[in-house]
């Protein structure tokens, strides 16, 4: 019985999955291919359940429901606003790659009876032992930080890079635009904000501090503070401070030059990149996790609003004065 | 006992796909972006329903998650100022 | 002798990512002093450079597992011959192209902000491309791809016009497809093999449709973002509409990202599979890219795009290396690919900082229009000439040397029909590359003295000249290019076609 | 073969869903959109095809999706930026010169 | 023992039936303001009562909490946004239906 609900759900989950990704595709609203999307993110985090995978579940949630929902529908309002929906002038590439077309339907089908006929797939252990086995060497219990903070540290040394990286793009792109409508905000919103962003505050510590030995760690840490950041911005309040100078900057790339100087530091004193010293103590670890995810947080934030702060105003990002000003 | 959490998982799920249709069909975006609510709803449901099922505490940390973003998107969308409908009468205007 | 010791002993490898990579966080959080701390950095890194050259002259290839946590666990950087020519051309062009992007991008301009972030985009490439030649890891080298491709997106969107912004968002889009689906490969191989680095891949990896799905879809993959020739779409509007510097750098490095990956996979990964076919349509499409990229060259009318096709139609070279890697003859092409790479970024780059120079100092880059632009003999037209000799391929210049390579193991290889390929190849570039310098240099008519800064004007010269004297001292190279090399064999170079 | 392959199936079929709207999708969005839902389906492809029955999944390949996932997402933020960018300065052209043009 | 299992059992009967009903009104009331109406339901009470069912089974008092947080958060945030959707649609001009 348990067996059997518990292949229906995959079998449905797999399936709605593809269907929804079919429709969000084929329609040309674009309002209803966002909402489509974050259903779609909604059932993805649901699939890394099923897949036992409850770190990326739950990077899924924040990213998926969360910011890429901000992302697109703060993006709709610039694209999908007024009579034209921006498009590629493409004409070259397109022709001719219909010539693919049939390639692209019997491919999949191929694909899908190579790799699940595939004796090799089942018959490799994966590194699941090795990564267990060497759990006491460092100071994590949970196989994924392990994994993220230690064995495979260099990748997520550059994956911040890239993090640092899209900032940096969007930002020498434009300068920024105001984001909402100057309608007030109604009082309801302001409750639910003033409840929400300690409760958020609060997750988001635990997240960070649980990821040392349960799913969790600092992405997943700093993207939900990301999400409140974005609240608190969608909720036009104004941060305390300057945000725009020196202060916002170091912020941003706090978390990276961080983690680069850590990695110096091994690479002076043992020869070797990303050789903590005594293997990786857990104070070391979670500091570095510390100063990520606060960075983290800030440059999702920052990706999401798009656009550079001026030089010359203190708020960012702005807000919009008149409606009519929209190119402020 | 999870047999009948998943089973009711399964329920949950199938309440999900079959609310897409008012995602797809709309006509309004307060009635795709409400949709898109109730699902929101019944995922936390569906991971708290897991979570009890494989006993894994970490899924109600997702749910939690989960609760907390429910109202991001939604409030984005509320704090957009130009709307699908207006568009269409923008385009009127423009096409009279 | 104690400091040599010291200075051999470092890892030079390593600090050449974190160097970049330190550079474009500083840029990024002090605006104000971009240019100073950008040279800095470039000159560290060229110092770096050199001395991972003379490392691995010493000792041989190095490796170092990151963490200490050795292969299937954690990551390998690996400096082979491949890796430090690459690291140590990247340093040199580089090192160029940041001299000449100080008088490009003045930061006191009435553009500050181009300056601004040109930097910090800029060593976020290198440190991508500097990562990415050391890597032995297949999904490190995803991440690094990535890298490289971002910053190289947001480089050419800098030029701030529509057409630029454009160029560079189906560049972005065609690039993300193109590394999902080298991942989506490295997914495969790692659920059959349960690792992703290199060398142990090499080992374990058997013929079977799994692991040939996987190479399909990776090498399709690197193709697109190569950009050979029915994939090559998105590479003149993005080489053709960045601002120059930006268009050395995507030329002469970014381009060749994805190929160093290609040549990886191929020379060891699946080294020990039948691939016949795949080779001969590898090298179809190239030779198709050679004459396809150099006919569209001949039509162009603006400067900067006939040197974006003449990129498309010199990445077909590389694919020639394919079909003509025999069992006798892998020594030679592996020589003639490293050595094309090395002359082409040189040239290349000499060329499109060339390009920059006159674009503005005319205010355009229309090539019927550009009489005189260049000065009647100026220095841009003696470095235009001189970077032509290499990408047409005449001795001594280093494309000259690695076609000859190239056409050794043709015949070598009982292939002739790439011979008259590789020929009417560097007759077309010939053509096109005449066509700039009649018009531009060779029209005494107007006298419009170009009026660029110093260091705009004299790096370039010495790119080509690299690029030139690359033929005669070719033995350097040959001999870094070799070590560690996945090759058998000798370079064919004795041998009498 | 086993139940939790239907993973990998659905990825397989997501990535060539999203492949073909990228390439005959004309909207910015959706081309944006359908590069998000190729990059879910190689993470499923590598999830599901590694993901053994009654065994805690292989850690390695969650922290690579996770590095996957976040470097998608900068991709998204990055494109949207550019696609946002690229429609405004469409705009000032148009309505410097021809008002209806590449609207189909 | 029996009496708790039982008790969760009807509790997540009542709950499911609760999301149908949620589904039902999405599915087939006419506009947004009474298929706001019928999302709350299922927000408040059917997650409610799933919440309480696991409570019952929890074994640790902080999962407990953790399951009235969640619910909690969920309560709040789903009355604020009914509020604020239904407000935008107002705002939008579109009138609320009624059965003549």
């Amino acid at each position: 019985m348990t067996l059997l609900f518990g292949h229906l759900i995959d079998l449905l989950l797999a399936v709605s999955l593809t269907v929804l990704a079919w429709r969000l595709l084929a329609t040309s609203d674009l309002f209803k291919a966002t909402v489509l999307f974050i259903a779609f993110g909604l059932l993805m985090a649901l699939a890394w359940v099923r897949l036992d995978a409850p770190d990326l579940a739950l990077a899924e949630a924040v990213i998926g429901a969360g910011i890429t929902g901000v992302l697109l529908l703060t993006a709709l309002r610039h694209l999908d606003s007024g009579a034209r929906v921006a498009r590629m002038s493409g004409r070259s590439g397109r022709r001719s790659l219909r010539v693919l077309l049939p390639a692209l339907g019997i491919m999949p089908a191929l694909l899908v009876l190579l790799c699940l006929s595939s004796p090799h797939i089942r018959s490799t252990a994966g590194l699941t032992a090795s990564v267990i086995e060497r759990l006491d060497q460092i100071g994590t219990d949970h196989p994924v930080t392990a994994v993220l903070l230690d064995f495979r540290a260099y990748d997520t040394l550059l994956e911040t890079a890239v993090l640092l990286l899209a900032v940096v793009a969007v930002w020498s792109l434009h300068p920024v635009r105001p984001i909402f409508s100057p309608e007030p905000i109604s009082p309801a919103q302001r409750g639910l904000l003033r409840l929400l962003l300690p409760v958020l505050i609060m997750t988001s510590l635990y997240l960070l501090w649980r990821g040392s030995h349960a799913p969790g760690g600092a992405f997943q840490a700093g993207a939900l503070l990301a999400a409140g950041l974005l609240l608190l911005l969608l909720s036009e309040q104004r941060l305390p401070g300057r945000w725009s100078g020196m202060f916002l900057r170091l912020l941003l790339a706090g978390g990276f030059m961080i983690f680069l100087l850590v990695a110096a530091g091994a690479l002076v004193g043992t020869g070797t990149l990303l050789d903590y010293p005594g293997g990786g103590a857990s104070w070391l670890l979670l500091s570095i996790e510390a100063a990520l995810s606060l960075s983290i947080a800030a440059l999702l934030a920052t990706a999401v609003i798009g656009g550079r702060p001026s030089d010359r105003s203190t708020e960012f990002p702005p807000r919009r004065k008149d409606p009519a000003g929209e190119e402020g | 006992m999870t047999g009948l959490y998943l089973g009711l998982s399964l329920l949950l799920l199938a309440t999900i796909v079959l609310g897409l249709v008012r995602i797809l069909r709309g006509p309004t975006a307060a009635d795709r972006m409400l949709a898109a609510q109730l699902f929101g709803t019944t995922t936390v449901a569906i991971l708290l329903l897991l979570g009890q099922a494989t006993s894994n505490q970490a899924l109600w940390d997702v749910a939690l998650v989960f609760a907390l973003l429910t109202a991001i998107a939604a409030i984005a969308f509320v704090r957009r100022d130009l709307e699908p409908e207006q568009n269409k009468k923008e385009d009127g205007d423009v096409s009279a | 002798m104690i400091l040599a010791d010291f200075l051999l002993a470092q890892p030079w490898f390593v600090w050449l990512i974190l160097l970049p990579l330190g550079g474009a966080a500083s840029t990024f959080v002090l605006p104000r002093r971009v240019a100073p701390i950008g040279f800095c950095c470039a000159l560290l890194i060229l110092a770096g450079a050199v001395f991972s050259v003379c490392q691995l002259t010493a000792t041989g290839s190095l490796t170092q597992a990151a963490g200490h946590w050795s292969a299937p666990l954690g990551i390998v950087l690996r400096a082979d011959g491949l890796a430090v020519v690459m690291l140590a051309t990247t340093a040199g062009v580089g090192f160029i192209i940041s001299c000449y992007a100080l008088g490009y991008f003045p930061a006191r301009g009435h553009e500050p902000s181009r300056a601004r972030y040109f930097w910090p985009l800029w060593l976020f490439v290198w440190a991508g491309c500097n990562a990415l030649y050391v890597s032995a890891d297949l999904f490190n080298l995803y991440v690094t791809l990535e890298i490289v491709t971002l910053a190289a997106v947001a480089l050419t969107a800098l030029e701030g016009g529509a057409p630029a912004v454009g160029a560079a968002l189906r560049y972005l889009l065609t690039s993300l497809v193109g590394s999902l689906t080298y991942l989506a490969g490295v997914a495969l191989l790692y659920a059959g093999w349960g690792t992703v680095d290199l060398s142990l891949l090499s080992q374990v990896l058997t013929e079977d449709p799994l692991s040939r799905t996987a190479m399909a879809l990776m090498i399709c993959g690197l193709l697109l973002k190569s950009a050979l020739f029915p994939l090559h779409f998105w590479l003149p509007p993005a080489h053709g509409k960045a601002p120059a510097p930006v268009s050395a750098i995507l030329s002469a490095l970014v381009v060749k990202t994805a190929y160093v990956v290609l040549l990886r996979l191929w020379f060891e990964v699946f080294a020990s599979f039948d691939r016949a076919m795949t080779a001969h349509l590898l090298g179809a499409l190239g030779s198709a890219a050679i004459i396809w990229g150099s006919l569209m060259a001949l039509r162009q009318e603006r400067l900067k795009l006939l040197i974006a096709y003449s990129t498309v139609a010199q990445i077909g070279y590389l694919f020639l290396v394919f079909p003509l890697a025999g069992a006798e003859t892998a020594a030679t092409v592996w020589t003639a690919v490293i050595l094309f790479m090395v002359a082409h970024a040189c040239g290349k780059a000499a060329m499109f900082l060339v390009a920059g120079t006159i674009q503005q100092t005319a205010g355009h880059d229309r090539i019927s229009q550009m009489a005189g632009a260049g000065g009647p003999i100026g220095v841009l037209a003696v470095v235009f000439a001189l970077a032509s000799v290499t990408i047409i391929g005449l001795p001594p210049s280093g494309g000259f040397f690695a076609k000859w390579l190239l056409l050794n193991a043709a015949l070598a290889t009982g292939q002739w029909w790439y011979c008259p390929v590789i020929l009417t190849g560097s007759l077309l570039a010939a053509a096109y590359v005449t066509r700039v310098l009649s018009w531009a240099f060779l029209d005494v008519r107007r006298n419009v003295c170009p009026v660029s800064s110093r260091v705009m004007k004299w790096p370039p010269l010495a790119l080509c000249l690299v690029a030139l004297l690359l033929g005669l001292a070719a033995y350097g190279p040959v001999r870094v290019a070799l070590t560690g090399a996945p090759v058998t064999g000798h370079v064919l170079v004795e041998q009498r076609p | 073969m086993n139940d939790l392959s239907v993973y990998a199936a659905a990825g397989i079929l997501l990535f060539f869903i999203g492949l073909y709207a990228l390439f005959f999708r004309r909207q910015l969005l959706r081309k944006i959109l359908a590069a998000n839902v190729m990059g879910s389906g190689v993470f499923l492809i590598f999830i599901g095809l590694v993901k053994q029955p009654g065994q805690s999944t292989d850690p390695v390949p969650q922290a690579m999706v996770l590095t996957g996932i976040i470097v998608t997402l900068c991709f998204t933020a990055a494109a949207i930026a550019l696609a946002i960018r690229l429609k405004e300065l469409n705009e000032e052209h148009h309505s410097a010169t021809r008002p209806e043009d590449d609207f189909g | 023992m029996f009496l708790r299992d039982a008790t969760t059992c009807l509790l997540l009967l009542a709950a499911a039936s609760f999301f149908l009903a949620g589904l039902v009104g999405l599915l087939r009331f006419p506009d947004v303001f009474c298929r706001l109406h019928a999302l709350t339901k299922a927000d408040n009470l059917g997650l409610g009562l799933v919440c309480i069912a696991l409570i019952i089974q929890a074994d640790s008092w902080h999962g407990a909490v953790r399951l009235l947080l969640t619910w909690f958060l969920v309560l709040v945030s789903g009355a604020t946004i009914a509020h604020l959707i239904a407000r935008k649609a107002l705002q939008q001009g579109q009138t609320p239906w009624r059965n003549r």
